[in-house]
C-alpha cells in the first residue's frame, strides 16, 4: 500500500504525544578564546511552533543552533527539550532525544546516492545488533525493509523521485538543499532545526522549499527552527520571530511587531525596508 | 515457480526486498553458487600440494584483507598493525590449543575474539584523533605487541615458538593440505558474506559515514567513538581469525612473521584489490600471494642457474621492492583497484558486441 | 653517576638527530598534510649516497657532503614530480598509502644493492672535535651531531620565519587555494618542500652514519621513530620537533641503559599512545578547529 | 560609459568534471579604473565567472570550454593562476581565508608572491593607510583576527601584489551593516585613489550598486541584464528580485507561494 503524495504514513502516524517538542534555552552563555559569541540568550519553543532566528551575519545565529544541537558546548546556561536537560550533550545524543538538523554548508555524504543518504538518517530508528546484522537475518531485512519504505515517502513528498539513485555529489545546489532536509526529516525529529535552507536558492527552489515546510507545519503539526536571511520568507511563514545581534537577543515577538522594533531596523533591516 | 532473472534492460524491481539484495539478479547468485561449488570439488582433487598450499594461503590473507578493508577502506581509519593483530590471533590459538586444550573451531574462534579485544584497545585514541593522528596510534600497536610476542616469554616462549597441536574438526583430521582447504574456504565465503551483510547495514553505511564526514553522521545519530571502536573489533576479529586458521594450518609459529612488513602486504592488498570493497579484498590477497611465490621462484631460479653466484641474492629485498612498485603503480593509474578492473571487464562483457 | 651522565650525554645528541631527520618530515607535513612514511627511507638514501662518495669514490669530504646534499635535493624534486603531482586531488589517504608504497620499494632496492650488512665511513671527523671532562667521553661524532643539528635548525628556523619561500611554503601549508589566489607557485613549493627534506633526511642519515655504522634496516626503523618524536612535539611545530626529538632520545637511552635494550627500541611507541591519549595535538600542535 | 576595455570575456562556458556546466556564454567587458559588479543568487555563476578570470577553475577541476577571456588583447583563458596574478590580476576569495599560522604582516608578505620585485616597507605602509586596524595587529596570528580584520587583511594581502584588476569575491559576506559599509568605501577609495579596476561580486545589490559605476546580473550561468550601475538601481526586476522590494515598495511576501508562482521575465 502506496501512501498518495502528500499523506506520508510517517507523519500522519505520529501521535500527539511524539510531537511534544519544548525546547527551553536559558541564560546561554558561548565564549570562544575571548570572543563572545552568544551572551545570556533565552528562548522557549512550543509544540507546533515554527520560530524563526534572524540576525546579522555573524550575530550567533549559527552558534546558538550549534549549542541546541551539541555541536558547541556552552559555558553558560542550560537547555532543556521535553523537560530534560541536553546540554552539553553530544550531537547523537541529542539527535536520539529527537531533534534534527540541516547544515549551513549541506554536509551531505557526495558519493553515496540519495536513498543511502537519507537510510543513513533511519540509524537511530534502527534497533537490530552487530550479530544479526552480519548474519542479515529475517529480523533485519524486514526492518531495512521497512525503513526503506519510509524514506520512498519522504522522497515522494519532497518530488525527488527522479534523482533517487544519483549520487548527491552530481546534483545542483538546490538539488541537494532539498536532499539535505530530506535528510533531517528521515530522523523524524520532533525539533526539525534548519540552518539556512533557502541560502543560494533560486526564487522558484526557494518556493517550492517554502510550500514543503508550510505543509509540513500546518497539516503535520511540525515543530520548526528556522535560521534565513531572507526575509520575505521569514516574515510570511514564521509565526514568531527572535532577533540576534552581537550575540545578544535584541527583539522577539511576531512578524510585524519585529518588522516595526527600531533597534532591529537599526541593526538589520536597514533603512530600505 | 520464480522465473530466474537474467540481466534486465531497465529496472523492473517491485519490491524493496529485491533493492537491498546483494545480487541484482538471480543469475548473479546462481554464478556464486556454482562457482563456489566448483571450486569446493574440484580444486583439492585436481591441484597439486603446493598449489593447494599456495590456495590456502590466499584463503587466509583473504580473511584478514576484508577486515583490513572494512577498517581501512569503509570506515576510513588507516591501520599499520594489522599484522600484529593477526600475530595475536595467531598466539591466542596456539596458547588455548596448548595451555588449554581447546579444540581447533573453539581456539580459532577464540582468537577471533581476542585479536577483537586488542584491536579494539588500541583503537581507544580514536576517541580524540583524526585519521593521520590515528594510524601512528595503530603503527604504535604494532610495534608494541612485536615487542611482547617476542620478550613475553612465559606466554609466547619468546623467539622459539609454539608448536600446536594437529587441527581436528568433529574427531576428523583436518590439518592436510586437501581437508584445510576446505575449511579455509568454507570460512572465507561465511566470512565474505558476513562482511557484506554488514556492509548493507546500518553498519556499514554508519562506518561509510564516519569516514566521508563525522561531523555530518553525529548529527544523524551516528556515536562516533563507539562505531570507530567497533570497526576495528571488527577489523581484528577478521585478522584474528585468519591468524588463528593461520596458526594451526603452519603448526609452528614464532614471533618473526607478523612484523611491520606484513602490515604493508596487508595494505598492499587492499589498495591493489581496491579500497571499499570486498571482492576487492579477495583478488588483493589473490594478486599479493601469488607475486610473492613467483618472485620466489624467480629468485631460486636465478640462484640455481647461477648467474648470480657471486651476489648473496635474497628473495627478501626483490618483494619488498615489487610490492612498493606495485602499491605505487596502482594508485597512480588505478587508484581503484582491481576491483574496478573486474567491473570494467564484466560490464563490456555483458555488453559485447554492443558497447555502448 | 658517570654512567649517567654519559647517557644524558648520548640521550641528547640522539635526540638532537632524531629533532633534525624530524624537521624534514614536518617540512612536508606543513606544506601538504601528507604523512611521510618513506621517510627512513630517505634518511638511508642520503647515508648510503655519501658513503659511496666517501669509500668507494674516495672524493674529498667536504665535496661529498655538498654533492650528497645536492643529489638528495634533485631526488626529493624527481620522487615529487613523479610520484606524488601525480595524486594531486586524490584523497589523502591515498597519497599516505603512496610514501608507504614508496618506502617499500626503496627499502628493497637498498638492500638489494648493499644487503643487510654493517658499514662504516672512513673516519674524517678531526680527533680534536671530541671532549673529556673528567671521566666522561665525548666522542667527535657526538659533538659533530650536536653542531651540525644546532646549525641546520637555526638555518630552518630562519628560512621559516623570514624569507620570502619559507614563508610562502607556510601559506600554503594554511590555505593552498588562498596562496594560489595570491600567485604563489604551489606545484614549486610541494617540489621544494620534498627537496629540503630529502636534503635534511641526508644530513640527519649521515651523521647517524658517523655515529652507528650504516645500515638499511638500522636506519629505516630510525624513519619509523619520527612519528613518536613528532606526535609527542606536535605534527606541524618545529620547537616542538626539537623538543620532542630531546625527549624521547632521553628515555630511549635510559630506558636502554638502566632496564633493557630491546625495552628502549619500544619506549617511545608506549609513550606515543599514552600522549595521544591525553593530548591528541602533541605539546605543541595546532588544534584543528572544525565548523559546521 | 565604459571607457577603454581592460579586460574583455567572450562567450565563455564553464565545466567543472567534464560534466556540470555552470557558465553557459559568459560575455562580459570591464573598463580600466571602473568598479564592475556581477550580481546574481548563489549558482548563478558569479564565483566561477571570477575563477575563470584568475584561473582557479583548475583545482576545482574545471575549465573554460569554449571563449576566450582576453586581458590587454591577450588570451589568457586557461592559463594558471601563476601567469595570471604575475599579469596583475589578484582574486580575494569569498570567505576571505587568512593564513591562520602566519602573522597578519606575513599574510601581507605572501602578497608580494605574483610581483617581481621584492617587498618594501612603502607596500607595507599603503596597506596600513588604507587599514588602519591591521597596523595595531600586525604581530598578531590572523587565526585571531575578527570577520572585520580579516577582510581588510584579504584585500591587504592583494593590494600588496599592486594589482591592476582586483576582483572581490563577497566582500560583505558575515559582515555587519556598518562594516560593510566601511569597507565599500574603502574599496571605493582604493579604486580612484590607486587606479585600480575592481570587479565585485556581491549578493548586497544594493550596496554593490552603490560603489560600482556598471554591473551585470547574472542568472543560471548567462548574463541576463546589464547597464550602468544607476540604472539597474531604477530597473523594477532588479528592485524585485535582488533589492528585495516588491513593485508596491513594500517586501514581497512569501504568503501565496502555494497560489503562483512569479517568473522571472528573462528565464
Amino acid at each position: 500500500m502506496k501512501a498518495f503524495r502528500g499523506q506520508p504514513t510517517i507523519f500522519a502516524a505520529a501521535q500527539p504525544d511524539n510531537r511534544r517538542a519544548e525546547l527551553t534555552v536559558e541564560a546561554l552563555s558561548l565564549q570562544f578564546g575571548g570572543l563572545v559569541a552568544l551572551q545570556n540568550i533565552n528562548l522557549n519553543v512550543k509544540t507546533g511552533e515554527l520560530l524563526a532566528i534572524i540576525g546579522p551575519n555573524g550575530a550567533g545565529k549559527t552558534s546558538l543552533l550549534n549549542c541546541m544541537t551539541g555541536y558547541y558546548h556552552p559555558q553558560q546556561g542550560r537547555i532543556t527539550f521535553n523537560g530534560e536537560a541536553i546540554t552539553g550533550l553530544h550531537p547523537h545524543k541529542i539527535t536520539e532525544r529527537g531533534i534534527g538538523r540541516t547544515f549551513q554548508n549541506i554536509e551531505l555524504f557526495p558519493g553515496a546516492s540519495v536513498i543511502a543518504n537519507l537510510l543513513l538518517a533511519r540509524h537511530i530508528h534502527c534497533h537490530y545488533s552487530v550479530g544479526l546484522a552480519a548474519l542479515f537475518w529475517p529480523s533485519v531485512k524486514r526492518e531495512e525493509v521497512r525503513h526503506r519504505r519510509v524514506v520512498e515517502e519522504i522522497i515522494d513528498f519532497l518530488e525527488i523521485q527522479s534523482i533517487r539513485k544519483k549520487p548527491v555529489g552530481s546534483l545542483p545546489y538546490g538539488l541537494r538543499k532539498r536532499v539535505d532536509l530530506g535528510r533531517a526529516l528521515a530522523l523524524e525529529p520532533k525539533l526539525l532545526v534548519l540552518d539556512e535552507p533557502f541560502a543560494g536558492m533560486t526564487l522558484e527552489e526557494k518556493e517550492d522549499i517554502v510550500r514543503f515546510l508550510v505543509e509540513l507545519n500546518e497539516a503535520w503539526g511540525q515543530t520548526m527552527i528556522l535560521v534565513e536571511h531572507d526575509m520575505s520568507v521569514v516574515m510570511s511563514i514564521s509565526q514568531r520571530i527572535i532577533v540576534l545581534d552581537f550575540g545578544k537577543k535584541i527583539s522577539e515577538g511576531s512578524p510585524e511587531v519585529v518588522q516595526n522594533h527600531p533597534e532591529v531596523i537599526k541593526a538589520y533591516l536597514g533603512d530600505s525596508g | 515457480m520464480r522465473k530466474l532473472k537474467f540481466r534486465p534492460c531497465g529496472n523492473f524491481k517491485e519490491r524493496y526486498e529485491q533493492d537491498i539484495a546483494i545480487f541484482e539478479t538471480d543469475f548473479g547468485r546462481v554464478w556464486v553458487w556454482v562457482g563456489l561449488v566448483l571450486l569446493l570439488s574440484s580444486v583439492p582433487f585436481i591441484a597439486g600440494s603446493y598449489t593447494l598450499y599456495i590456495i590456502n594461503s590466499i584463503g587466509i590473507a583473504a580473511i584478514a584483507a576484508i577486515g583490513l578493508n572494512i577498517l581501512i577502506g569503509y570506515t576510513g581509519q588507516i591501520s599499520l598493525g594489522h599484522a600484529a593483530f593477526f600475530g595475536v590471533g595467531a598466539y591466542a590459538a596456539a596458547i588455548l590449543a596448548t595451555k588449554m586444550g581447546f579444540p581447533f573451531w573453539l581456539s580459532v574462534l577464540a582468537a577471533g575474539g581476542i585479536a577483537a579485544l586488542v584491536g579494539m584497545i588500541f583503537g581507544i585514541p580514536s576517541v580524540r584523533l583524526k585519521h593521520l593522528y590515528l594510524c601512528i596510534a595503530t603503527l604504535a600497536g604494532q610495534f608494541i605487541i612485536e615487542y611482547v610476542l617476542m620478550n613475553w616469554e612465559g606466554l609466547t616462549n619468546g623467539p622459539a615458538g609454539i608448536i600446536l597441536p594437529r587441527a581436528t574438526l568433529f574427531g576428523l583430521d583436518i590439518s592436510g593440505d586437501q581437508s584445510f582447504f576446505w575449511v579455509v574456504f568454507v570460512c572465507l565465503a561465511l566470512m565474505c558474506w558476513m562482511a557484506v551483510n554488514l556492509i548493507r547495514s546500518r553498519y556499514g553505511r554508519a562506518f561509510i559515514a564516519i569516514r566521508d564526514n563525522d561531523l555530518a553522521a553525529e548529527g544523524m545519530g551516528i556515536p562516533i567513538f563507539r562505531y570507530k571502536l567497533l570497526s576495528f573489533g571488527i577489523s581484528s576479529f577478521y585478522a584474528g581469525f585468519a591468524g588463528g586458521l593461520w596458526a594451526y594450518y603452519t603448526t609452528s609459529i614464532t614471533p618473526e612473521p607478523f612484523t611491520i612488513f606484513l602490515s604493508i602486504q596487508y595494505i598492499a592488498m587492499i589498495i591493489i584489490g581496491g579500497l571499499a570493497s570486498i571482492p576487492g579484498s579477495v583478488f588483493g590477497a589473490i594478486f599479493i600471494i601469488i607475486l610473492n611465490e613467483t618472485l620466489s621462484r624467480i629468485t631460486e631460479y636465478i640462484m640455481n642457474t647461477g648467474i648470480l653466484s657471486g651476489i648473496a641474492l635474497t628473495v627478501a629485498p626483490l618483494r619488498e621492492f615489487v610490492f612498493g612498485l606495485a602499491i605505487v603503480l596502482f594508485l597512480i593509474f588505478e587508484p581503484r583497484g582491481l576491483a574496478e578492473v573486474w567491473r570494467v571487464v564484466r560490464s563490456s562483457f555483458r555488453l559485447w558486441p554492443f558497447s555502448y | 653517576m658517570e654512567f649517567f651522565v654519559q647517557l644524558l650525554v648520548n640521550g641528547l645528541s640522539i635526540g638532537f638527530l632524531y629533532a633534525l631527520s624530524a624537521l624534514g618530515f614536518v617540512m612536508i607535513f606543513k606544506s601538504s598534510s601528507v604523512l611521510n612514511f618513506a621517510h627512513g627511507e630517505l634518511l638511508a638514501i642520503g647515508a648510503f649516497f655519501f658513503l659511496i662518495l666517501a669509500a668507494s669514490a674516495k672524493v674529498p669530504i667536504v665535496l661529498c657532503f655538498a654533492l650528497t646534499l645536492l643529489g638528495c635535493f634533485a631526488l626529493g624534486f624527481i620522487i615529487e614530480r613523479l610520484f606524488l603531482r601525480p595524486l594531486i586531488g586524490e584523497a589523502l589517504i591515498q597519497v599516505i598509502m603512496l610514501t608507504v608504497g614508496l618506502a617499500a620499494m626503496f627499502k628493497g632496492l637498498m638492500l638489494f644493492i648493499f644487503g643487510g650488512n654493517f658499514f662504516k665511513y672512513p673516519s674524517f671527523l678531526p680527533a680534536a672535535l671530541s671532549v673529556t671532562w673528567g671521566m666522561i667521553n665525548v666522542p667527535s661524532a657526538y659533538v659533530a651531531s650536536f653542531i651540525i643539528g644546532l646549525f641546520f635548525l637555526g638555518l630552518f628556523g630562519f628560512f621559516f620565519k623570514y624569507s620570502s619561500q619559507g614563508i610562502y611554503m607556510r601559506a600554503v601549508a594554511d590555505h593552498q587555494t588562498a596562496a594560489l589566489s595570491l600567485g604563489v607557485h604551489v606545484r614549486r613549493v610541494f617540489a621544494l618542500s620534498w627537496a629540503i627534506a630529502a636534503v635534511v633526511c641526508a644530513v640527519s642519515g649521515i651523521v647517524l652514519g658517523i655515529m652507528h655504522g650504516v645500515n638499511v634496516h638500522e636506519l629505516s626503523s630510525i624513519g619509523l621513530k619520527v612519528f613518536p618524536v613528532v606526535i609527542l612535539g606536535g605534527l606541524d611545530s618545529i620547537g616542538g620537533a626539537i623538543v620532542g626529538g630531546i625527549i624521547i632520545g632521553l628515555l630511549e637511552t635510559f630506558t636502554g641503559g638502566y632496564i633493557s635494550g630491546s625495552l628502549g627500541e619500544v619506549i617511545p611507541y608506549i609513550i606515543l599512545v599514552f600522549i595521544l591519549l591525553i593530548k591528541p595535538y602533541g605539546l605543541f600542535g595546532s588544534v584543528e578547529i572544525e565548523r559546521v | 560609459m565604459k571607457k577603454d576595455i581592460l579586460l574583455q570575456i567572450n562567450n565563455i562556458s564553464v565545466v567543472y568534471s567534464d560534466v556540470i556546466q555552470i557558465l553557459k556564454g559568459v560575455s562580459l567587458a570591464i573598463g580600466e579604473k571602473q568598479i564592475v559588479s556581477l550580481l546574481g543568487s548563489n549558482g548563478a555563476g558569479k564565483t566561477t565567472t571570477l575563477r575563470a578570470i584568475s584561473g582557479l577553475l583548475k583545482p576545482e577541476n574545471g575549465a573554460v570550454t569554449e571563449g576566450t577571456i582576453e586581458y590587454e588583447g591577450r588570451s589568457i583563458q586557461n592559463a594558471p593562476p601563476e601567469t595570471i596574478t604575475r599579469l596583475g590580476i589578484i582574486q580575494v576569495l569569498e570567505g576571505r581565508p587568512p593564513f591562520e599560522h602566519l602573522t597578519v604582516e606575513e599574510n601581507l608578505r605572501v602578497g608580494t608572491a605574483a610581483r617581481s620585485g621584492r617587498f618594501s616597507k612603502q607596500d607595507l605602509d599603503l596597506v596600513y593607510h588604507y587599514f588602519p586596524p591591521l597596523l595595531a595587529r600586525k604581530r598578531s596570528l590572523a587565526g585571531y583576527c575578527s570577520g572585520g580584520e580579516l577582510q581588510m587583511l584579504a584585500i591587504g594581502r592583494a593590494l600588496m601584489a599592486k594589482p591592476r584588476l582586483l576582483l572581490l569575491d563577497e566582500p560583505s559576506l558575515g559582515l555587519a551593516p556598518l562594516l560593510v559599509k566601511e569597507i565599500f568605501e574603502i574599496v571605493g577609495r582604493i579604486n580612484k585613489e590607486q587606479g585600480t579596476t575592481i570587479v565585485v561580486v556581491e549578493q548586497n545589490a544594493s550596496m554593490a550598486l552603490q560603489l560600482a559605476h556598471y554591473g551585470y546580473v547574472m542568472e543560471n550561468g548567462k548574463i541576463v541584464m546589464e547597464g550602468a550601475a544607476s540604472e539597474l538601481r531604477e530597473n523594477p526586476d532588479v528592485k524585485e528580485f535582488y533589492l528585495g522590494i516588491a513593485s508596491s515598495g513594500t517586501l514581497k511576501t512569501y504568503k501565496d507561494v502555494k497560489a503562483y508562482k512569479r517568473r522571472k521575465r528573462w528565464l
